[in-house]
């Protein structure tokens, strides 16, 4: 049973990622498995200069889900090349930079400065519901969409994944944007936007009131975009959005799904996306899947 | 720096022995835990994981006291949400998942030295595997609305234990720093070890400061990952010189910081 | 304490009421509770003729929620007032209709029709994922949100209240475009869209595919959307998504609800409205709300 | 027409004396109900709500036998989800809340009277108090893919009960319609009571329409309420005179409907 994928000439010796934001830059949680497990470490998003990020409570607890509103809080390119990537290329897996801006000139900063050091993939976030510049207001406009991938895409030296927000009406219409736009894959979903109200100090529980939810609550409305992009591009997906599971990881792959990517399961678990892993290759076995091809976007 | 199999930490289920109510929604839980007995620094957490589904996050919870002889972790919470709600109704022999030790705790000093532990509400329990470990001069001042607790497990490991609460219920009528300020502190070197809600800190830090003391305090935040991962618990850390300050984790860089360099203005 | 309430003149004993679809005509679900306790029954989606609905399965569950595709299948309007009218007549408790319709004509023909009936209010369903013409269609286009609402008003003798999709970019503009076309007050949110896989068949779940997500894993998304919408317009708003317990139906009219509606926790619980009814007051006996306006949208 | 607030049915959490595995992946659990016994008709269901709350929906689950002088009712269930797979994990003297008897059960002959049931892998435990319940001639013939289950049950209310197995594992080597396709019914009035997944159901109707027998027969769905309120569960029931059709609720209007009704193109 192989379980090995290909996106955009990459090859993971399986599909299970770690969604950005949720797994650091792998030190944290690489005390709790084996970090050459896994697909492919997706680091948090990076900036071309340190963000402070949001005040706290950044978190929120929801049923089956939660919210958060960290704000892409993060060290900056810089200091991410010199403490992250010697860290994690002690590790036989693949390198994915998750990259925030402000402006379409932010992100090609950070795709240009990360193509002169070695990662094998970027991941545009035009998709963060917690800053107010760049981050959603490019993910929601069709227009914005293709014109932020192709002005990236002309710095990028790895291939480029964009990553969508759900808060659409029509997730179709911005795949296709971002295919015109010269995108190599795409990855779905990003958070909801949410809310939770503490109603003894009657006030949001988050300083920011409102954040990005995620978790198994939302991965019905993730495995829905999976399914409804994969008919409408032609680009490999990275499917994410609840996964917990082996099972749930199926379930994303017969959407069309080619990679899947583990978030908020980690903090109920954190060898979570290792089980995804497991559970992938014990489905195979049990039904006698050979190559995940065979089942990719059945339904 | 590869870890090998046998280092990875990893989720553990383990038995409850006992789980009582010691004060009005405050309660006390004796875990089996094993051998992480051994590993445990005072003002270290745990993240104790809900056995319902749909409550995903973990909670974070301070290390109370540890048996090391017969692998006991002890915590004391308080029934505030639905977390916590869910674990008071936990029986002994039912089983839940915890990680941990987790996050850095207190800078013990050498013997001899003295020491001024002061915990507010469900502050009070980091400092009890603290007040047992310390050598030396120790004062304890513990602070609560109205219903005490652990006072007598304090009075185990020193005799200077004083306790304020709110309505007089129990000991001094007023807050623990009204009590403080009541008793006459000249030593010269004294650490202060302190935990409790964000106010009564400001205000303990703001005491130390005046009198020249350093000062240890664990923070709270709302934590997701509970191990650094996610960047969710911050709180804002200040370096005193320059006056800049940046989002530190209260998870992993604290719970325990230095208190000069919190700040406290949100 | 006084959790009375008041939407476009009708006054409520409480703002408790039953999601459209979930809770039939009452009959069902009145043999494990009073109905009398209750602000108002809505009942399902009325068509101006009998709908067949959607083949079967038509259900699934999903983490901490589930997704229906029943398709408005209803018995027309005339079979309702014959037999449903008379039955819910006898409790002290308002009736609202959720109506249903193809085109802007057949909704403006239930709607006058149900002029000449004693019902108290009407819920106007643009926002129904499951059926191909009118529903979500109408939903999700402001220009058509506004226009079925100017219409079916002409032929409105009760208030108008208009049911939004969630499956918008910006929930917002839609609640605008309602109250523009004259709605009286606002139901929100009807269900996501979402989907569920069966891994064994290889199938989705429902015989439909997609179909609309509900349940407690969705009340961060409607709680935003209450909290947005109460921002932008002027009208009463019915808040629902996810509603379990008095708590929850608290946040939602922190969050600028003036009424609540509870769905899919009535399959966890058939006396799940009750208990809802029952902890609001807790709420307010506990923390001192003599009337339910003190709290309203107060976030 | 308004119950008053004694008649009100209501989720009851209810006691788990037994909970033990009977064949490969099929459970039986007994419940210790109180009162419910004695309104039970053969073919109703019971909804079972999980105890995890990430699982709303109820599970429908048939009545398989009761016990009206100890108040038990037991239910048979195969493990083949989420829901079943936590219910097997139960031990006695957990507590599951229920709600029922629900749905119309099979329309019971007077005595006499020769009767026929006719039950395939889970569709076989309704049928036990439906057997027990009916006098006069019964036959039963149960059918499974290999590891029978509660044919000694079966036995003890009558001494014609045939079985047969997809491997030949156990009786009969072949399905259940073989195997009645094997005896002679010439009998002229028998009733037909059947439970089974819908191809199976499907096949008996053809035969028995053909031996023009009457034939009720015990439906599943997906559900969500299970009390007629979501119309999530329907099945497409067809007028025989005129040929028309509508979804009708399996909770409510059924699960038991008249087999001749029941239009199986999907
Ligand atoms: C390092 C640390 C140590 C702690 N030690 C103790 C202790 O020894 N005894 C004790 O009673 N309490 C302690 N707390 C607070 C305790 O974690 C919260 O009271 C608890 O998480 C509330 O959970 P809940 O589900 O009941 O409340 P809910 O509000 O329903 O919780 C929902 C979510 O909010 C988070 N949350 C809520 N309040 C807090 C909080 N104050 N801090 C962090 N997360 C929160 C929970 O983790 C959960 O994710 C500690 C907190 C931290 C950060
Ligand atoms: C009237 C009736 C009586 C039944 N009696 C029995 C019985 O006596 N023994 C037995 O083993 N099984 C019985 N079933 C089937 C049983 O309800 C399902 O096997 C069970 O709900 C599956 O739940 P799960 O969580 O394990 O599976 P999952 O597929 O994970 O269930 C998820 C959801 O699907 C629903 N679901 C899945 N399969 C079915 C199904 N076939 N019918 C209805 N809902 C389904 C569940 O209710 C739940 O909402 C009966 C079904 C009905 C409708
Ligand atoms: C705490 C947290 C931080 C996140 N930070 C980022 C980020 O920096 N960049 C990004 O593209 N997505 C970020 N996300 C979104 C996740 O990568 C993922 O798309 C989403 O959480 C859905 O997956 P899940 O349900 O498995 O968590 C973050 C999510 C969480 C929970
Ligand atoms: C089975 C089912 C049927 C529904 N039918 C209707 C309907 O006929 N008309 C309508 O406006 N909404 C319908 N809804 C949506 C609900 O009224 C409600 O908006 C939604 O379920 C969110 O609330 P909840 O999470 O409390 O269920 C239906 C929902 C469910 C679960
Ligand atoms: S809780 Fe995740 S970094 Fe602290
Ligand atoms: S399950 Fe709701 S009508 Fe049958």
């Amino acid at each position: 049973m192989n379980s090995k994928i290909t996106i955009a000439g990459v090859e993971f010796k399986n599909p299970v990622m770690t969604a950005s934001g949720t797994f650091g830059s792998g030190r944290e949680y690489g005390e709790y498995m084996d970090l050459n497990q896994l697909g492919a470490v997706v680091v948090k998003g990076v900036a071309i200069t340190p963000w402070k990020g949001n005040p706290a409570p950044r978190i929120a607890e929801t049923y089956g889900g939660m919210l958060n509103s960290v704000g892409l809080q993060n060290p900056g390119v810089e200091a991410f090349i010199e403490n992250d990537i010697p860290f994690l290329r002690q590790y036989d897996t693949k390198i994915i930079v998750n990259i925030a801006g402000r402006t379409i000139e932010e992100y090609c900063q950070v795709a240009e400065r990360l193509g002169e050091v070695d990662v094998d993939l970027l991941e545009l976030n035009i998709s963060c519901p917690n800053v107010k510049e760049g981050g959603v207001a490019f993910g929601t406009d069709p227009f914005m969409v293709e014109k932020v991938t192709k002005e990236v895409k002309k710095y990028s030296k790895q291939p480029l994944i964009v990553k969508l927000s759900p808060n659409v009406t029509d997730i179709t219409e911005m795949a296709r944007a971002a295919e015109s736009g010269g995108a190599d894959g795409l990855s779905l979903i990003n958070t909801l936007l949410g809310m939770a109200i503490d109603i003894y100090r009657r006030k949001p529980v988050l300083a920011m009131k409102v954040g990005g939810f995620s978790g198994p609550a939302i991965k019905p409305v993730a495995l829905r975009m999976v399914y409804q992009v994969n008919k409408a591009v032609n680009l490999p997906i990275i499917g994410m959005g609840g996964i917990m599971t082996g099972e749930d990881a199926i379930e994303f792959i017969m959407a069309g799904a080619t990679g899947v990517a583990v978030g908020t399961a980690h903090f109920n678990n954190p060898r979570a996306s290792l089980e995804v892993v497991e559970g992938i290759q014990k489905y195979m076995d049990t039904y006698g899947v050979k190559d995940l091809a065979e089942i990719r976007g059945i339904i | 720096m590869c870890l090998t199999k046998e280092q990875w930490k990893n989720k553990k289920r383990v038995e409850i022995l006992k789980n009582i109510e010691i004060a009005q929604n405050v309660y006390k839980m004796d875990l089996q835990v094993g051998e992480m007995v051994k590993k445990i620094q005072p003002g270290q957490f745990i993240n104790l994981y809900c056995n319902q589904g749909q409550r995903l996050l973990p909670r974070p919870i301070s290390i109370c006291q540890v048996d090391e002889k017969r692998e006991i972790l002890t915590i004391v919470y308080g029934v505030v949400g639905k977390g916590t709600r869910e674990f008071a109704q936990y029986q002994s022999q039912d089983k839940v998942d915890i990680i941990g030790p987790l996050g850095n705790g207190y800078d013990e000093l050498k013997k001899e030295q003295h020491s001024i532990l002061i915990g507010g509400g469900l502050g009070v329990p980091p400092l009890v595997e603290l007040a047992k470990r310390l050598s030396g001069n120790v004062e304890v001042y513990l602070g609560f609305r109205s219903d005490p607790f652990l006072v007598d497990t304090f009075k185990q490991y020193t005799n200077q234990v004083y306790v304020a609460t709110d309505d007089g219920s129990y000991g001094y009528k007023g807050t623990v720093l009204d009590l403080l300020n009541q008793k006459k502190h000249v030593k010269e070197q004294a650490m202060i070890y302190s935990c409790g809600p964000k106010p009564m800190l400001k205000n303990i830090v703001k005491w130390a400061k005046e009198k020249q003391y350093p000062i240890q305090v664990s923070l709270e935040e709302r934590m997701a990952c509970g191990v650094g991962a996610c960047v969710g618990c911050v709180c804002k850390i200040q370096n005193v010189e320059t006056g800049e300050w940046e989002y530190r984790r209260v998870c992993k860089d604290g719970p325990v910081f230095n208190g000069r360099e919190v700040v406290w203005d949100e």
